[in-house]
C-alpha cells in the first residue's frame, strides 16, 4: 500500500463528511417526498415524480451542468437568491454535497417508497382513531415502520455519495484539499501513467469504508427485529 | 349518546344502506358474517366515507356532503376484528398509545387495574409479535379503552378468548364503560355477548338493518330457532348462604342458586329452556326451586310458545313446544309451577 | 475493403472527422470505427485488447505507456501535430501575461495529473514563479473543455486551455494572452499505429495520409500548429 | 393415526415441555389463552424447531436430533387462528393453492360441494383484502381441506364465525375428514367444539399437558366448573313425526325432540343441567319426556354430583347440586323419574 | 429541437437496448441475491453483501477499469473463457450491458430486499405447509408479494442504465453506431464547439424516456393493488 500523502487524507475526510452531510440533508426531504409520493392523491404528483427520479436518468455530468447553471454566478437561484445572500456554492464542499445530494436522492426516495407501500393500513388506521393527527401518525406509526426502507435508502445514498464523481466535479472543481473528494482523485490517479497503485489504494479505501456502512446497516436492521 | 346514521356504501358486490339513530348508551350489532357489521363500524369511526349519508354523533355531525372529521378528530375508538397492534411497539406502549394522546383530563382509566383484568401483566415489557392470538386482542382491547374515546367500537373483541377470561373482561368492560360513561357499539355474533353488552340491539343481514329492538325482544324473536333459547337476565341482591348454595330474594319467595357469590348484587341468566312447568305440585324434585306463578302472557317463536310467568312482581320467560303448551291448557292467567335448578343459573356480572 | 479502428484524444475530434470523411469518400469499403476519449483511458483500452489500429494521443506520456507495454509499433512512432496554450476569460480583463494572472481571483486549469493542459500550466506558473500565489485560486477541472466552460460561464475569471478548443468553443469567453513557449515544454500530439494496426494495410494507408500535407491543411483549419 | 411428540421450546418467558402419544384420529387440544397450544401446532407441521425432543407421525420420524422434515414434505395442513390467505391470489386461487400442489390421488376433495358448504361461492372471484373476518377464515378453511393432508392441524377455525355457520361447518368437517380419513388436531377454547370434533383431549395450561383423556371424561371433571355442565351427545336414528316434534326410539322408549329432523341419523347434545330427577312419577309437567331410570353411578365435580343414569341400555349423565342428591337419596342403583324438555335437545351434527 | 442524424437514433436505441438487456439480464441474479441475503443463513453472506454493493461504493470509472481488466485480453475471465470461446466482449454493445448490469446490480438487489422483508412469513408458512416447497414459495409466493420492490428495482436499474456513463465508456469505447449510448453522445456534444443543443435534445430524449418508464411502472404497481 502506497503511502497517503496529506491530500489524499483530505479527499478521505472530505468524502466521509460530503456523503454523510447530503445523506443527513437529504433524508427530511427524502422522507417527506416518499410519504407524499405514497399517500396523498394530488395533481402534479406525476411531476414530482419525474423530477425526483431525473437525477437518475441523465448522465451525472449532464446533472452537474444543469446545477453549475442554476447555481452559477448567472444562474437563476445562484443570481437572485445566493449571490445577495453572499453565499457561495461553487466550487466549494458545499457544491459537493447539492451534488451529491441530487444523485442520491431517487436512491433514497425510491427505498423509504418500497417500505412504506407495504405498510399494513390497519395501523395506520389504529393510530388515527386512537387520536394521533396525521402529523403525528407519520412520525410515530409510519416513520418507525418505514425505518428498514429509510435505513437501506440511506445506506444506498451514501454509498452512492461515496461514488460520485461526474456531477461533483462539475459544481465543485476538482481543488486538491477543498473539493477533491476519493472519487476525484481516483480519478486523477488512474489517469495520469503510474498512478495506478495508488489508484487502487484509494479504491480500497471506498470499498473498506462501505464496508463499514454495511456492517452499520446490517446491524441496524437485525436491531429493528425485535426478537423478544 | 345520540347517535345517527344514514349511510350508503357501495361495493362491486355488496352494498351497504342503513338509516338509524340510536340514543342507548350501550348499542349491540347483530348480524351474520359478511353482513356489513365491520364495514358500518368503518363509516362511523372515519375510517372509510359513505358514497352519501350522514353521520352525527350528539349534535355534531361527523360526515355529510360538506363536512368529514378525520378520524383523530372524532374520538372514536375501536377495537378492530383484527388486532392490528404496533410491532414497533412493545406491549407497554402499545397500550399507552391512546392514552399519551388524550388531554389530561380524559387520562382517567386506571392503567394497572384494567392490565390485571386482561392478565397482561407479564406481557407488558414484551413485543406483540410473538403473543399468542388471545394475547394479542386482549392488548387492543386494553389500548381502545385506555384512550378513553366518546364513543367506543367493538368489532367482535371477544372471540378469540376462553369464556373464563370472556366473561371477566365482559364484566370489566361495562364497569369501565359505566364508570366513565363511554358508550359503545358492540358487534358480536353471540346472542348472549348482545343481552349482557348492550341494551338495544341493531340487527343486520345483507348490508341492511333490519331490526332495531332491545336484545330482550330480538332474543325473543329468536327463541325459537335460537339453540340456547330466550336468556333471562335476573339482576339479584343480598344473598344468604344456604347450604353451600346462595339464597336470593326473588318473587314471592327465594331462588337457590349454585353461582352465586357474596357480592351485594350480582346478574344471572337463565335460558328459557331451564325452566320446567307442572300443572301441579310435583314431590321430591332434584330441582331446587320450585315455585308458584302466573302466565302473565304468551307469545310464538317458530314452533315454540315463550311463556311470561309473573311470580309476585318478578317476571321470567319459559319457553315449552306448542304441544306442551296445549296439553298444560296455558293460557294468560293460569297458574302454574316453575322448577328451576340451582345449577341453571350462570353468574355473569 | 476493411475497418480502421481509430482511438483519438478528444481534442481532435473534428480533425479526424473530417480527414476519415474524406478518406471514406476516396476509398470506398473502408470504414472507420472511431473511439474519441482521454489519452489515458484509450492507452489503457488498447493495452486490454480493445481494437484499435491507430493511436493519437494528446501527450506523449501515454504514447510511451503502450510503447512501454508493446503495443505500440515503435517505428511508426511519429508527431501528428502540435498546440500551445492560451489564457482566455472575460474580455474585459487586463491580464495581458502570465504574471497578471496573480492579481485575478478564480483560475480554471485542467487537472496537472490527469491533463495534459493542466499540466503545462503548472509548468508555466513554476517557472513564472507564481505557483504559491496561485495555489488557492486555481479551480482544477476534469478536462480542457470543462475549463473552458468555466471561463464561458464566468464562473472563473479565466482558464488556461488549448488555442484550438479557446478558438473552437469560446463564446463569452475570449483569448486573452498565448502563453510563451518558454515557459512550457512543447504540446506535441504524438501518433502511432498499434502492433495489430500494422498488420493492417488500410489502417497503414489512412495512417500515410494522417502524415500528408493534406491532413496539415486541415489541422491549420482547426488552429493546430503543425511544425 | 399415531402420533408421538415428546418437545421442549423454550421462549425467554414461556417454556413448552410436552410429551404424549395419541393415537385416535380425532384429537381436540384444549387450554386457556397462552398455554402453548399454538407453539405446539408449530412444531408438529415444522414451523418452528423444538429446542429438543423427538415427533413422529405414523411411525415416521418427522423430527429429532438428526432429522427435521421441512414442512412441505409432512404433509400437515394447517388452518391458522389469523387466515393468513395470499393477498395475491383470489378466493379461488388461493383455495386450490394445496389442492394443486396434491399428486393426482391426492385431490379426492370435492370443491364444488365444500364451496357451498362454506357459502363462499360468491366470493370465488374476489381478491382476500376486502373480505370480512368471518370470510376470510372459511376461505382459509377450505384452503387447507383441500390441500387434503395427512393431518390437518387447526387452530380456532371457528371462533369468528355465527353459531349457525359454525355448526354447519362442523359437521361438513367431520364428514370431509372422516370420508377421506384425514386424522386431525382440533384446537378450541369451546368445551363444545370439543366435544362434537374430538375423541382424545389433550388439556393443556403453562405448556404442559396437564390431561390427556376423552372429552367425556374432560367435560365431567369441568362439569362442576363450567358454565355448561357437562354435555350428553346422543347419536339417534329413524325418527317418526309427532304433532311437530319428532320421536327417537332410546332407552326403553322414546324421545321427543323439538329440533330433530328427517334425515335417518342425527346427532344431539343435551346438557346434564337440561335433566331434572324426581322421585316419584310428576303430573302434568311440561317436558315433554318424562321416563324412569336408575342410577348408574354418581361423581363429584367441584359442588355438583353427576348422575349416570341407565335407561334400557342407553346412558345419560345428569347433574344436580349436592343438597339435591343427598335429599332425593341418591346413590348407585336408586330409580328415578328424569324429565326432558323437547326443546333442551340441541342438533348439532 | 434539432434534426437527429442516423447516428442520433442508434444512440437512442442503443440505449434502450443496453438498459432492458441489462435489466432483464440483472432480474433472475437480482432476485436470486436478494433471496438468498434476505432467507438463508450462511458463512460469507456479508461477502456477497460486499460485492454486489461494490459497484455503487466505486466510481463507474474506476468499475469500468476493473471490468476492463477483468474481461480484457489479458483479464481472468477474458483470457481463460472468454477467448477460448471465441467471445469478444470489450468495445461490443454487450460490454455495455454488462457495465450497465454491474452498475445497477446494487440498486435493484436492494430494492427487491426491501420489498421481501417485509413480507409476512405467515404466508411462507401456509404455503410450506400446503405442500409448496422452497423453491415452490419462492416462485408463487415470495416472488408476486415482493413484486412491488422488483419493479422499483428494474425502474431504478433501468433509469440508471440510461444514464450509465462512466463505466460505459471504458469498456465498451465510444464509437459511434456501435457503442454509443445516449450519455456518450451527449458527453460527445457537450464537449464539442456547437453541440450543446444536440445534448440537450438528447437530455430531453433520456427525460421522455424516463417519464414512459415511470409510468409504466406507476401502471403497473397500481395494478397489483387488487381493488376488489
Ligand atoms: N373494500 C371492499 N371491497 C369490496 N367488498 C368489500 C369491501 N369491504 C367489505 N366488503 C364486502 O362487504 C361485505 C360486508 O363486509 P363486513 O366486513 O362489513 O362484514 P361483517 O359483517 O363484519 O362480517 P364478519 O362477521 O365476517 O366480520 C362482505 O361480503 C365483504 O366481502
Ligand atoms: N416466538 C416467541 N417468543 C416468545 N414468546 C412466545 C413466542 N411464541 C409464543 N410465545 C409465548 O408463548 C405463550 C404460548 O403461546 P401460544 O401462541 O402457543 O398460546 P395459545 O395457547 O395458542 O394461546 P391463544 O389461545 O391465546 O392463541 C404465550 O404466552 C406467548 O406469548
Ligand atoms: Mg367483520
Ligand atoms: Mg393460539
Amino acid at each position: 500500500m502506497p503511502e497517503f500523502t496529506s491530500a489524499e487524507y483530505t479527499a478521505i475526510l472530505l468524502s466521509l463528511k460530503v456523503s454523510i452531510v447530503a445523506t443527513l440533508l437529504s433524508l427530511p426531504f427524502g422522507f417527506s417526498a416518499a410519504y407524499v409520493m405514497t399517500y396523498r392523491k394530488f395533481r402534479g404528483k406525476f411531476v414530482l415524480d419525474l423530477i425526483v427520479n431525473l437525477p437518475l436518468t441523465l448522465p451525472p455530468v449532464v446533472i452537474g451542468y444543469i446545477l453549475l447553471v442554476v447555481l452559477g454566478q448567472n444562474g437563476v437561484i445562484g443570481k437572485q437568491i445566493l449571490q445577495p445572500l453572499g453565499i457561495k456554492l461553487i466550487f466549494t464542499w458545499k457544491a459537493a454535497v447539492i451534488a451529491t445530494a441530487v444523485v442520491g436522492f431517487p436512491l433514497l426516495v425510491r427505498s423509504i417508497r418500497i417500505g412504506m407501500e407495504t405498510i399494513d393500513q390497519g395501523l395506520v388506521q389504529a393510530s388515527r382513531t386512537l387520536g394521533a393527527g396525521w402529523f403525528d401518525t407519520v412520525m410515530t406509526v409510519i416513520l418507525p415502520l418505514s425505518l428498514r426502507g429509510v435505513i437501506a435508502g440511506s445506506a444506498l445514498m451514501f454509498a452512492r455519495g461515496l461514488g460520485e464523481f461526474g456531477a461533483t466535479i462539475i459544481v465543485a472543481g476538482n481543488i486538491p484539499g477543498v473539493t477533491q473528494t476519493i472519487p476525484l482523485a481516483i480519478y486523477e490517479y488512474a489517469s495520469s501513467p503510474d498512478g495506478d497503485r495508488m489508484a487502487l489504494a484509494l479504491c480500497v479505501v471506498s470499498v473498506v469504508i462501505s464496508v463499514v456502512v454495511l456492517l452499520f446497516h446490517e446491524y441496524l436492521s437485525r436491531r429493528m427485529i425485535r426478537v423478544d | 349518546m345520540e347517535l345517527r346514521v344514514a349511510a350508503t356504501k357501495k361495493f362491486c358486490s355488496f352494498d351497504l344502506n342503513v338509516d338509524f339513530t340510536v340514543s342507548q348508551d350501550r348499542i349491540g350489532i347483530f348480524g351474520p358474517s359478511g353482513s356489513g357489521k365491520s364495514t358500518l363500524v368503518n363509516l362511523i369511526a372515519g375510517l372509510q366515507q359513505p358514497d352519501d349519508g350522514i353521520i352525527r354523533l350528539n349534535n355534531e355531525t361527523l360526515f355529510d356532503r360538506n363536512i368529514d372529521t378525520p378520524p383523530d378528530r372524532r374520538r372514536i375508538g375501536i377495537i378492530f376484528q383484527h388486532p392490528h397492534l404496533f410491532p414497533h411497539l412493545n406491549v407497554k406502549n402499545n397500550l399507552l398509545f391512546g392514552f399519551k394522546r388524550c388531554t389530561p383530563e380524559n387520562r382517567r382509566i386506571d392503567f394497572d387495574s384494567l392490565v390485571e383484568v386482561l392478565q397482561i401483566a407479564p406481557l407488558l415489557e414484551r413485543g406483540v409479535n410473538n403473543l399468542s392470538g388471545g394475547e394479542k386482542q386482549r392488548v387492543a382491547i386494553g389500548r381502545a379503552v385506555l384512550s378513553n374515546p366518546r364513543l367506543l367500537l367493538m368489532d367482535e373483541p371477544l372471540s378469540a378468548l376462553d369464556d373464563t377470561l370472556r366473561f371477566q373482561i365482559i364484566h370489566h368492560l361495562k364497569t369501565v364503560c359505566a364508570t366513565f360513561s363511554i358508550p359503545y357499539l358492540f358487534i358480536s355474533h353471540s346472542m348472549l355477548e348482545m343481552r349482557l353488552m348492550a341494551d338495544e340491539v341493531l340487527a343486520m343481514a345483507d348490508g341492511r338493518v333490519v331490526d332495531q329492538t332491545t336484545p330482550e325482544n330480538l332474543a325473543r324473536s329468536r327463541m325459537g330457532v335460537s339453540p340456547v333459547g330466550y336468556i333471562n337476565l335476573l339482576r339479584l341482591a343480598n344473598p344468604r348462604r344456604s347450604d353451600g348454595l346462595y339464597a336470593y330474594r326473588w318473587g314471592t319467595g327465594e331462588l337457590l342458586i349454585s353461582a352465586g357469590n357474596d357480592q351485594p348484587e350480582t346478574l344471572f341468566e337463565l335460558s328459557s329452556k331451564d325452566i320446567i312447568l307442572f300443572k301441579q305440585h310435583p314431590e321430591a324434585i332434584s330441582a331446587r326451586n320450585l315455585f308458584r306463578c302466573t302466565v302473565a302472557g304468551t307469545f310464538a317463536s317458530a314452533n315454540r310458545v315463550g311463556i311470561e310467568l309473573a311470580c309476585g312482581k318478578d317476571r321470567l320467560v319459559a319457553e315449552v313446544v306448542k304441544q306442551a303448551a296445549d296439553e298444560l291448557g296455558i293460557v294468560a292467567g293460569s297458574e302454574l309451577y316453575a322448577a328451576i335448578k340451582a345449577s341453571a343459573f350462570r353468574r355473569i356480572g | 475493403a476493411g475497418e480502421i479502428n481509430l482511438a483519438v484524444a478528444a481534442s481532435l475530434k473534428e480533425v479526424l472527422n473530417e480527414l476519415s470523411d474524406n478518406y471514406a469518400k476516396t476509398h470506398p469499403g473502408v470504414g472507420f470505427r472511431k473511439n474519441y476519449g482521454g489519452s489515458g483511458a484509450l492507452a489503457k483500452q488498447i493495452e486490454n485488447g480493445a481494437p484499435a489500429d491507430i493511436f493519437i494521443s494528446a501527450n506523449t506520456e501515454w504514447l510511451d505507456y503502450l510503447k512501454a507495454r508493446k503495443q505500440a509499433d515503435e517505428k511508426s512512432i511519429a508527431t501528428f501535430t502540435y498546440n500551445v496554450l492560451v489564457f482566455a476569460g472575460k474580455p474585459g480583463l487586463k491580464a495581458t501575461g502570465v504574471q497578471d494572472v496573480v492579481k485575478l481571483d478564480r483560475i480554471a486549469i485542467g487537472s496537472p495529473k490527469s491533463v495534459p493542459a493542466g499540466e503545462y500550466a503548472m509548468e508555466a506558473f513554476k517557472k513564472a514563479g507564481i505557483s504559491k500565489q496561485l495555489e488557492k485560486k486555481l479551480v482544477m477541472a476534469k478536462d480542457v473543455r470543462e475549463c473552458l466552460m468555466y471561463a464561458d460561464r464566468g464562473e472563473v475569471d479565466g482558464a488556461f486551455v488549448y488555442k484550438t478548443d479557446a478558438q473552437q468553443a469560446a463564446r463569452n469567453a475570449k483569448i486573452l494572452f498565448v502563453v510563451p513557449q518558454e515557459y512550457y515544454p512543447r504540446v506535441t500530439y504524438p501518433m502511432a499505429l498499434t502492433v495489430n494496426g500494422a498488420k493492417n494495410a488500410e489502417a497503414a494507408a489512412f495512417y500515410n495520409v494522417l502524415k500528408s500535407v493534406e491532413a496539415q491543411a486541415v489541422l491549420k483549419k482547426h488552429g493546430f500548429i503543425v511544425k
